[in-house]
């Protein structure tokens, strides 16, 4: 069975800084507060299609943070705003997306929103079939110890991912070779509307990883600390050639799945009000307080200093060029195709 | 009759097959308490209950498999794939198991299945909820698919899939839904799988196509007809497999002047047949060049509104090929 | 983590008479049999595709013998003889599909050899690509409750099969909806030559249930009687409605793969001769000669008389008309296709 | 130069590729210590290791998914599908991720990566180890698609498919690979993925194929020479996507006359794609009929004999109408 992961650890006992915790907060408010813009500009007419992350910024960022930029792989999912903001994505990089235009580093304006991808950052371009990233993560960690590097690859996904049988391969791949990839599921009770016991008669996604031959870890994915603490542990495991880890994140999505969704229709106002009263945010903020990291005055402050920024993103994306109709053809393959 | 639109249509003869006959479930992701993504299964939880409106786990392959073990066992599954891009985890289903079970066992085993798969673009569905995918399973002997692409056709011919003692892929063009509305009668009636139907008689050229592009080539039909006084006959091919060659056939022959429109991308897509099997059979009835009309030899269209408008084909285009090839 | 079934079950305790043990013994030789007839006739250049069972007719035949004809459903794979002669088949069906005579019960000489199928004793059509039945398996499972009825099913696979994603897929599903239904496997420790150890990094497969909410059992493979017992006790869980059981039955194929294969390749004949020596005919013999069940002259009396017979049924077989090529176009679809 | 058969060729290719780059592993079923179900990989293990030749888990998804990581990370994978029909569990990792990575990520991640899989009939394997799929795939744009049938070619092309930046599905026709032998260069060389390639120069008819068929049709033509005096050019289509229209356009624009063999089931099958192709663009060009000869549209070839013979095409049938045609 899966290990629960409830002890606390101190931030210090962490390696992390005043600084380190800072930034960490700072992500996270910023994932919530792109959401927000998100949806209003979805209601406005400009922004077609939204993903939102909010209630997943605590796993997200938490585990986001163990791995290391230049150095590591990211294979995130498409409710992973935390996750490539934390790999060096900008909000203006997210709005480029969501805007469609030529400058999107992801497709330039070709997949959805969401869809993330960037050589530079080293985050592996996605598709939307669910799941369908895994055994990429996989292959990307062999050549890594092929290769005779020390990454490690951290790949995302949902609890519903881990119905499809391409997960099942992948991570079955991963436990026989020992390979250093970390797998963390943010589960969030739903596959857009089929609740957790639709989707499988057991609890805990993490018991799952006992079928691949190596750890499960439950974690509270509100405690961005535990997540982060849990995904450092697996970090190290990996790179000291100890193979994989599933790292189970409980959380929560507190917006409708997309903005094509409507999640009145599968749950309780109540359900999600009472999850809300979990946020990750909110709770990251007070042990912060506790800490002393944040001042009272610090949050406000901060989140209008990130609105702002925020605001500026838009109108900067928003005034970007659209794609050229004329690159229809490009990139079907290296050499250019002759229609 | 009612006025409806397309996928109104399907949600009422899909509801009237179930009140009908307890054999008929239907299985899918958010199928349940969401009514399917699309709505087709609205008000179904409710109303025939768990047992019957099964919410799936994320998994293709299984939805397609259970249905073939329910399809053994006497019951008549209605499996939906949430977006047809989402069908590939079940093509070996598909194709290994749905298309080979009669034959395989001489005739032992049947499978009376319906697999719903709702295709196609325009609606800013980017690269994985927009594509064809007609063009892989037509292909396959030992499965129907249809493409029906008017709210009559598309109740009738899925009340017809539902009683066909065969597996049937029935393909629902997504900007149909609610873009395309027509009559439909208010008694049960079946459109039979096979026949194709002449959705527009003309005299000078004939344009085959099938979903979204069909009633592109309606409007660009009427244009003709408005702008120029030429008569385009419009054939609507609505059964993939088994193709109806002979309606087919009969109207080339008799306008001389062919032209196959089809939104997937061009190259081996479902028009080559269609192109094909004109050359073959009515090469010396034909006075002028076969012509036909694709999407882009790109992986699929683009987010941006105007990456998808580059890549479908639009009513200009269409209008302006008809034109050029009446006056050939 | 799977239970290990090792405790002795007596016959009687089991409900097995005399009668039930000597036919299941006859059974199991006769399996045996066949695929020896079966290698000769490959030989012999008149069965150009073998694929033997030789090992496994014990926890084919024990396992199968806890459904009951004419009541459970049995989806079987290409390796189980035993299964379906316990289903029904004769080995004159068996030899019919062998030379691909037109009266071969599971598909007129359409398919290869050991493609089991026959509505008309409930064993379910299948096909070559590995795994590709478990999901049928699942449905029928979930079509016998919804009608109402008390019938199992039971489905059997090697060890090959759990890689597949489709496997993954069909037991979840029959977590979720605690289905009539039990899944077999016969770990022979080989998918073709590709060792257990590259094919998942676990010992025992039956650790899998735990990731459907099910129970998994290791039995014996050896011991038909304790595979007999396993199965007794999963098909009473099944018809009580307490949902599905994984039986992991230990086991070992004694010839190669099919009569393609060529096994020197990536197995030691030390390891052959080694595993021979649980054969578990041998070793049911023993306790049936314990018992008194058979008396010491039976075993080579039972192989002269199931010797005779199947030299008789090859002659039937092979003097059977083949298939007419005219049928060519026949059952496509229920109403006949014009070419 | 050596006299090799088309396994042999694909062998010593494959190995002389691990041994010039060490970028380069092999992975599938098989591929180690049994050297691959047709001895592809025959002593690759012992030579090149266990990290370089994978065997892997009974898990086609996996196999080419994995694939898709390693050659996002700097190797060069050559993936095997043990049998060319087992490849349909993999077909979203095929269709979705292999074909688009470098579409969807407007040019960012490119996939330099091989999927070897051997494919066809006529090899007693009934209805699951004798598929054509070539039909599938070469409908997929982004992904490149070849089917040498001669050592020469095989060899060549496989070099040039390991070294070119996208992906390619090889497919090795099963009947060949023993019974078709050749010389082949001992020194590397490389045959372009793309052009066609005339196999044999005629004037009366040209007839295009691809695979067992091809064989087919040399011997056909050879026959049509001696007993008719009828000259039979064969264009060998060998990459499919992308399809060389120009000799294929070329060849029919010179003899007037086309036919087009291949075994997969006939109908939406590849040839469409090729005489749709020849009636767009050469119609005016055509002094007879446009001619097609596919497998039946059943779901395969039986086990039987008899059966399996009822289902492919042969020399015979294939020589009467070349003559038909000739004397058309
Ligand atoms: C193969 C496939 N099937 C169906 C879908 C449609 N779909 C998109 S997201 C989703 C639910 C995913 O749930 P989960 O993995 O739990 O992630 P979450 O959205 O809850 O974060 C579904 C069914 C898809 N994208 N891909
Ligand atoms: C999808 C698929 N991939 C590959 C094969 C080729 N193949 C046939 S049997 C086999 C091994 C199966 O091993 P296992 O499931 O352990 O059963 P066993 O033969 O050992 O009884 C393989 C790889 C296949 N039939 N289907
Ligand atoms: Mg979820
Ligand atoms: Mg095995």
């Amino acid at each position: 069975m899966a290990t629960r992961l409830t002890r606390r650890t101190s931030p210090e006992a962490l390696g992390l800084s005043a600084d380190d915790l800072r930034s960490m907060y700072r992500t996270m408010v910023t994932a919530r507060l792109v959401d927000e813009a998100a949806f209003r500009l979805n209601r406005q007419g400009k922004a077609p299609f939204v993903v939102p992350v909010s209630g997943h910024e605590g796993c997200q960022v938490g585990t986001a943070w163990a791995l290391e930029r230049g150095r590591d792989v990211w294979v995130p999912y498409y409710r992973d705003v935390g996750v490539v903001l934390v790999a060096g994505m900008t909000p203006y990089d997210i709005f480029l997306g969501l805007f469609a235009k030529a400058d999107d580093p992801s497709s330039g304006g070709r997949q959805m929103p969401n869809h993330w991808g960037s050589r530079r950052l080293g985050i592996i371009s996605h598709s939307s079939p669910i799941a369908s990233q895994l055994p990429h993560a996989v292959g990307i960690a062999y050549a890594i110890r092929y290769r005779g590097e020390d990454a490690v690859v951290g790949s995302w996904f949902g609890e519903g991912a881990t119905s499809e049988g391409i997960w099942h391969e992948a991570l079955n791949f991963a436990g026989i070779h020992r390979l250093p990839v970390v797998f963390v599921c943010e589960n969030n009770r739903y596959a857009i509307s089929v609740a957790q016991n639709k989707q499988m008669a057991i609890e805990d996604v993490a018991d799952r990883a006992a079928a691949y031959g190596f750890p499960g870890v439950v974690v509270d994915g509100n405690d961005v600390l535990a997540c982060y603490a849990a995904m450092k542990e697996a970090v190290a495991r990996a790179r000291a050639g100890e193979g994989p880890t599933l790292i189970e994140a409980k959380t929560y999505r507190y917006f409708p799945h997309t903005s094509d969704d409507d999640d009145r229709t599968y749950r309780s106002r109540e359900e999600v009000e009472e999850a809300r009263r979990r946020d990750p945010i909110r709770r990251f903020e007070r042990v912060l307080l506790d800490l002393g990291v944040l001042t009272a005055s610090d949050p406000e402050q901060i989140a209008a200093e990130i609105k702002e920024d925020v605001e500026r993103r838009i109108d900067e994306a928003w005034a970007a060029p659209d794609p050229d109709p004329a690159t229809l053809y490009r990139h079907v393959f290296a050499e250019p195709v002759d229609p | 009759m009612t006025e409806k639109n397309v996928v109104t249509a399907i949600h009422d003869a899909l509801h009237d097959a179930m009140a009908a006959d307890d054999r008929v479930v239907v299985l899918g992701e958010d199928v349940g308490a969401r009514g399917g993504v699309f709505r087709v299964t609205q008000g179904f939880l409710e109303e025939f209950g768990e047992a019957r409106v099964i919410d799936t786990p994320l998994a293709e392959g299984a939805i397609v498999g259970i249905a073939v073990g329910m399809a053994l066992h006497g019951l008549l599954p209605v499996a939906e794939i949430e977006f047809a891009d989402f069908i590939h985890p079940a093509f070996d289903q598909m194709v290994s198991e749905v298309a080979r079970m009669r034959y395989r066992s001489n005739g032992d085993f049947g499978l009376p299945m319906v697999v719903r798969a709702p295709w196609g673009g325009g609606v800013h569905g980017a690269l994985y909820h927009s594509q064809s995918v007609e063009a892989f399973f037509a292909h396959v002997p030992g499965l129907k698919v249809v493409v029906p692409s008017t709210p009559y056709d598309a109740a009738g011919m899925l009340r017809a899939a539902i009683a066909d003692p065969d597996p049937v892929l029935f393909l629902e063009h997504k900007r149909t839904y609610r873009l395309i509305s027509g009559e439909v009668p208010d008694e049960p009636y079946a459109v039979p799988i096979g026949p194709a139907d002449v959705k527009r008689e003309g005299t000078d050229l004939t344009a085959i196509s099938y979903g979204l592009m069909l009633h592109h080539c309606l409007e660009a039909a009427a244009r003709l007809e408005r702008e120029h006084g030429i008569s385009v006959e419009v054939v609507d091919v609505r059964t993939l497999n088994p193709l109806d060659r002979e309606t087919i056939l009969a109207s080339v022959r008799k306008t001389g002047k062919a032209m196959v429109v089809y939104e997937d991308n061009r190259t081996y897509g479902a028009g080559a047949e269609i192109v094909a099997t004109i050359a073959e059979e009515a090469l010396f009835d034909l006075d002028g060049p076969l012509v036909r009309i694709g999407g882009p030899d790109v992986p699929a269209m683009g987010f941006a509104t105007n990456l998808e408008h580059a890549f479908l084909p639009d009513v200009d285009l269409i209008a302006a090929r008809m034109l050029e090839l009446a006056r050939f």
